[in-house]
């Protein structure tokens, strides 16, 4: 956990917008975890206000260029263009100066060894998953179900199915793989692999159908969240989320960025967790 | 060339540099020990307190806006037993004074709290907050009404001889008479100013971008209003002035400061650059030797008129 | 598609689109008559006038900040009299209804400008400031004084047959409050916000950076602020309320009408963009026909609670 | 006079810390008049919020490159980095879009035709003088003195002197040409030349030495000043100067942007023109 100033090495639109920035990080792949996550920001630029937060898609070694020295150490996020931060990071170029704040929060508990191990992932959501694939990988069987709106918004399959790992795809206007949900895939390998454990980033809609699913069939989750976040490090109390048991009385609040971005399943009261509406004691304007 | 000095006294408070952040946006101090060294800022000042835990707003409670940001926390926090039994320990091995920021929902609660901090050895001070636009009951009202915020004052000065640190709003008409009317009820020192209340539209589901509706504006963009409104408050009282509101580099301090602030607090700026505080802190240093400033007692209030 | 309706009727003035300029930042509109048609915004509202020429603050009047300025023009003009004889003249040849920004320095001279202005055809409405934070003696003690408020809007009501706007000034405690007693003194519409006091310091000089230290601070610094003032007011006034405060682009505008602005005006984007208000209308008119408003009405308060 | 979106056609340092930078321009050159100015902003980049004034360098013709098209017009600008806005002017490259709102303002009267004309620039204030020396060599014999404080500051002396100007350089510390302030070389040209018009631009202090030098001579004078604008074109009355016979009841405000930047140095209050001090009637805050 610290902040560094840093340079972009390369940042390319790998699908209609959806980039790939690689960062230059030494020491970072020492620390970070599967589904840990950075709050990003480009250095000098006051617009926009905020770090933007971004999952962690891979770490790696660029070949070292010279005899002697050691190996230069990167990071990968892969991000969609959506708004105004975005737009900008799409404009970066290699050499320009950034600032990377993390490994931040909690990643995925890696599960039994052995049992099968079924991770969803929409659109962007496949972000967290490449690195816990890559640790699955070493003892468990590990199925990706990857669903989408179009065929632009799959990305990044093949990377997956180099590590070994069975992918399903379902976009909902079936221009890639099944069409629909990819809920319904995984409802289908549910019944079939009873054992085992999944692991869920997307939309929320898509993360409730998710836990609906495993809730019925008894089966553990692990949930990665995204929330609107200032701080990233639990200062701001921006980010929470009601925990199970939440109530007015015995308020249960979680921080999004410290206590997750991955959370078990069990430990968030689905029924609020997307109520926006609510109310406080204090505070009804 | 020597260093200069940037220590100042703010209440009886013996700070080693004039720079602390601002209640609200450095949790419990912890959150960012692996960011920056807290022995290295002015003071630690925590999140706004409460007798009891408070659950906070619902969700949404922050948007971004240009320059600056809504939030509507809802003064979400531990509670007093808490903080007294997993944020103090932490504290106490940091060599830094800690404000303690709090707040009441009733006058009942304010005088409770104070009494409940006013034997505890690490706290150096006491931050009233009177002033928390997203908190009805217990914060505008007592923070807008010169004759309420007096009666909270009084009562919690009764209540603890710590050194009382008052933190007005912005949102009133004439700030100086809320100044002045908290200073003689005793508080020892002022902190101006807290957020401005603001909305923000989502333009597609036309509903405002934050589930509280309204939410306290922080961030640069209101930077010329704080500076503004100390300005206002130094020349309306005696006690010191803490200005706070949009700080995010050194020269943002320094018009503080200048304008006759005795310290200053960085908010928002911790989100955006967790170590902003050090680089404020070096820049005001690197500014009083290129000014051959000796001691930062020659900066504050040096507005030239 | 047909294209939506843009029209608003603001205190019996007809407006072909909600979209006009903000007093004081758009001349006696010749001045931007080169860079835009003025027939395709919805009014010209003018420079603050008063019964005679004014002076203004000496300079520096202006100053940059993030993402907003500071003002302190100190409402000069050329006075009613030669704003007859040398303005006038062109707004008449230009179809779109004109509104008169003006002010006293004392409440006469008020009543005195608005009788000036009450038999002129060509004037299509009357906005009356009392809330210009740069001048003292005639503005802002009228502004921040529900009493004093009403009092001037009774006495130019009783003067002037014209459709009649007040603009408030942000710099108050609760501005639904002052609003309430501008209504019932006899507004027909409101205007919010004003700019909000605020300052700069240069910190090599350690002079303020306007000559009349504080100055109006505008631009999109403020939207937040003045999008929550706007929605307070249209829940405490039954007249039509006109949104103002750092709209730039369609988005802001759209803001101000989703909480219930009947119409919005544009200040210092025109200095960024001279054709900022007609690509704030063509955006607005691009987000009816993707909505599916045929009418600019179905979006005037259309905020989800 | 229109505000017109447009790109960049090249950006270089052309000394340490000034720059010269080429937009395209189609039509400009038919109506900027020496003197003139424009407002520059950075399309889409909200910071600065202002527009930036910038006096028109000069104006010219690309190459044509392919037959039949007509040869593509530009404008120049020279600008110094002090700040935010020239900061990020710095940075850009070819092909980033930008806006131009101009010409505005009024320029140089050329004067009579045959007098000896005597340009004064300080620094970054030669900018307005080499449109108007163009037109001036085609009628007189020029001769510019160029002041600056460092051997940095003396910029484009080739270009006037491809005009066939004489020029004649004094820098405060000798490091280029005399030794000290450049009015020093006006009071000699001055005595030389009873019958010369002068016009200068440059900062106040030499403006206003230049101002008592030729008042004392009786010498005509034009001079470009620089103020605080927000609009540009007479809107804000933010760039206010004194003209002569000021007073509070009688206010004799001229707009810099409209009825400058140039103006003739009898129609400006010289002794208040620098006073920032002041007071008005309602504003004593
Ligand atoms: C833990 C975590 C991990 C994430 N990982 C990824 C990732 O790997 N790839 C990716 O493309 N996106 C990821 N996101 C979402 C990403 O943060 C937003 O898409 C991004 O902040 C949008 O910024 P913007 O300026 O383009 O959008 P704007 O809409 O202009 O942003 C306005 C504000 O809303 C916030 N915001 C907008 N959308 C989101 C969102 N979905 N989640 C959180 N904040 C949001 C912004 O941070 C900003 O404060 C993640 C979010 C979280 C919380
Ligand atoms: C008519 C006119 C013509 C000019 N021509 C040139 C030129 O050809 N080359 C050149 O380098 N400079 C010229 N200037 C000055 C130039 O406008 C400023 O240097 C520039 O605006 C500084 O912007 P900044 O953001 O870098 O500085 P900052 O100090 O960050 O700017 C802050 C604010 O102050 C204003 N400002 C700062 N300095 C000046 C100044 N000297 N004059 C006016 N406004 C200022 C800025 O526009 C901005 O609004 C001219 C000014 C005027 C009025
Ligand atoms: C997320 C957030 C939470 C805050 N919580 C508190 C609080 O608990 N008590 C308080 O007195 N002020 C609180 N504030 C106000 C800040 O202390 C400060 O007064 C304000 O943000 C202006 O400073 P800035 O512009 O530097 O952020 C909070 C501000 C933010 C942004
Ligand atoms: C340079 C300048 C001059 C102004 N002059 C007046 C004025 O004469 N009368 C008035 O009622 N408001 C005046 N205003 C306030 C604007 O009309 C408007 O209320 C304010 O600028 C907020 O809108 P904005 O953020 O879109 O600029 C002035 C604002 C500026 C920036
Ligand atoms: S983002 Fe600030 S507490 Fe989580
Ligand atoms: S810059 Fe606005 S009037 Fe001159």
């Amino acid at each position: 956990m610290k902040n560094f100033k840093t340079i972009v090495l390369s940042n390319q639109e790998i699908s209609s917008g959806y980039y790939r920035m690689r960062i230059l990080a030494p020491g970072f792949g020492k620390v970070g975890k599967p589904g840990q996550f950075i709050m990003f920001r480009v250095q000098t630029s006051l617009p926009p206000l905020l770090r933007r937060p971004f999952g962690i898609f891979r770490t790696g070694f660029l070949p070292a260029d010279c005899e002697g020295q050691p190996p230069k150490e990167y990071l990968e996020i892969l991000y969609k263009v959506v708004g105004r931060g975005t737009t900008i990071m799409s404009g970066l170029h290699e050499g320009d100066r950034v600032e990377v704040l993390g490994p931040l929060g909690r990643g995925f508990d890696l599960g039994a060894a052995g049992n099968d191990k079924i991770l969803v992932g929409g659109g962007i959501g496949l972000v967290p998953l490449y690195m816990l694939a890559q640790e699955l990988v070493k003892s468990s069987r590990v199925r990706l179900l990857i669903g989408g709106k179009r065929r632009d918004d799959i990305i990044m399959v093949t990377e997956f199915e180099r590590l070994g790992v069975n992918t399903h795809i379902a976009t909902e206007d079936g221009s890639l793989g099944e069409e629909g949900f990819v809920t319904r895939v995984l409802e289908r390998k549910l019944q079939k692999y009873p054992q085992a454990e999944v692991f869920a980033c997307g939309p929320m809609p898509m993360l409730e159908a998710v836990q609906r699913l495993c809730a019925a069939e008894n089966v553990p989750l692990q949930v990665s969240l995204e929330a609107l976040m200032a701080c990233g490090v639990g200062a701001c109390l921006g980010c929470v989320v009601k925990g199970a048991g939440h109530s007015e009385q015995n308020p249960q609040y979680l921080c999004t960025c410290k206590e997750g971005p991955v959370f078990r399943a069990e430990r968030l009261d689905w029924s609020k967790l997307t109520d926006e509406e609510g109310t406080c004691e204090g505070c009804k304007s | 060339m020597k260093r200069p000095s940037l220590a100042v006294n703010i209440a009886g408070i013996h700070l080693k540099n004039p720079v602390m952040p601002a209640s609200g946006t450095f949790g419990y101090g912890e959150e960012y020990a692996p960011y920056l060294d807290l022995e290295r800022i002015g003071a630690i000042v925590t999140k706004g307190l409460s007798l009891r835990p408070k659950a906070g707003n619902p969700t949404p409670r922050i948007a971004e806006t240009i320059s600056g940001m809504l939030n509507a926390i809802g003064l979400q926090n531990v509670g007093i037993d808490d903080f007294i039994k997993f944020k103090l320990p932490f504290l106490r091995e940091v060599n830094t004074p800690v404000i303690v920021n709090f707040f009441g929902n009733t006058l009942d609660e304010y005088g409770e709290v104070a009494a409940r901090l006013a034997d505890l050895p690490e706290v150096a001070g006491l931050e009233l907050n009177i002033s928390c636009p997203n908190v009805k009951q217990g914060g505008i009202v007592f923070g807008t009404d010169p004759k309420a915020a007096a009666e909270v004052v009084s009562l919690v000065r009764s209540r603890s001889k710590k050194p009382l640190i008052v933190k007005l709003t912005p949102n009133v008409t004439d700030i100086t008479v809320i100044a002045r009317a908290v200073e003689e009820a005793g508080a020892d020192a002022l902190c101006c100013i807290n957020t401005i209340t603001g909305m923000a539209v989502d333009i597609k589901t036309r509903k405002a971008r934050l589930a509280n509706k309204t939410g306290g504006l922080s961030g640069p963009a209101i930077r010329p209003i704080a500076v503004r409104m100390v300005h206002q408050v130094v020349q309306a009282v005696k006690i010191p002035v803490i200005g706070v509101g949009g700080i995010v580099r050194p020269a943002d301090a320094l018009e503080f400061l200048i304008v006759g602030a005795s310290a200053v607090q960085v908010g928002t700026a911790n989100f955006v650059d967790p170590a902003a505080m050090l680089s404020i802190i070096e820049g005001i240093e690197q500014f009083c030797i290129e000014e051959g400033i000796g001691d930062i007692g020659e900066l504050i209030g040096s507005l030239q008129l």
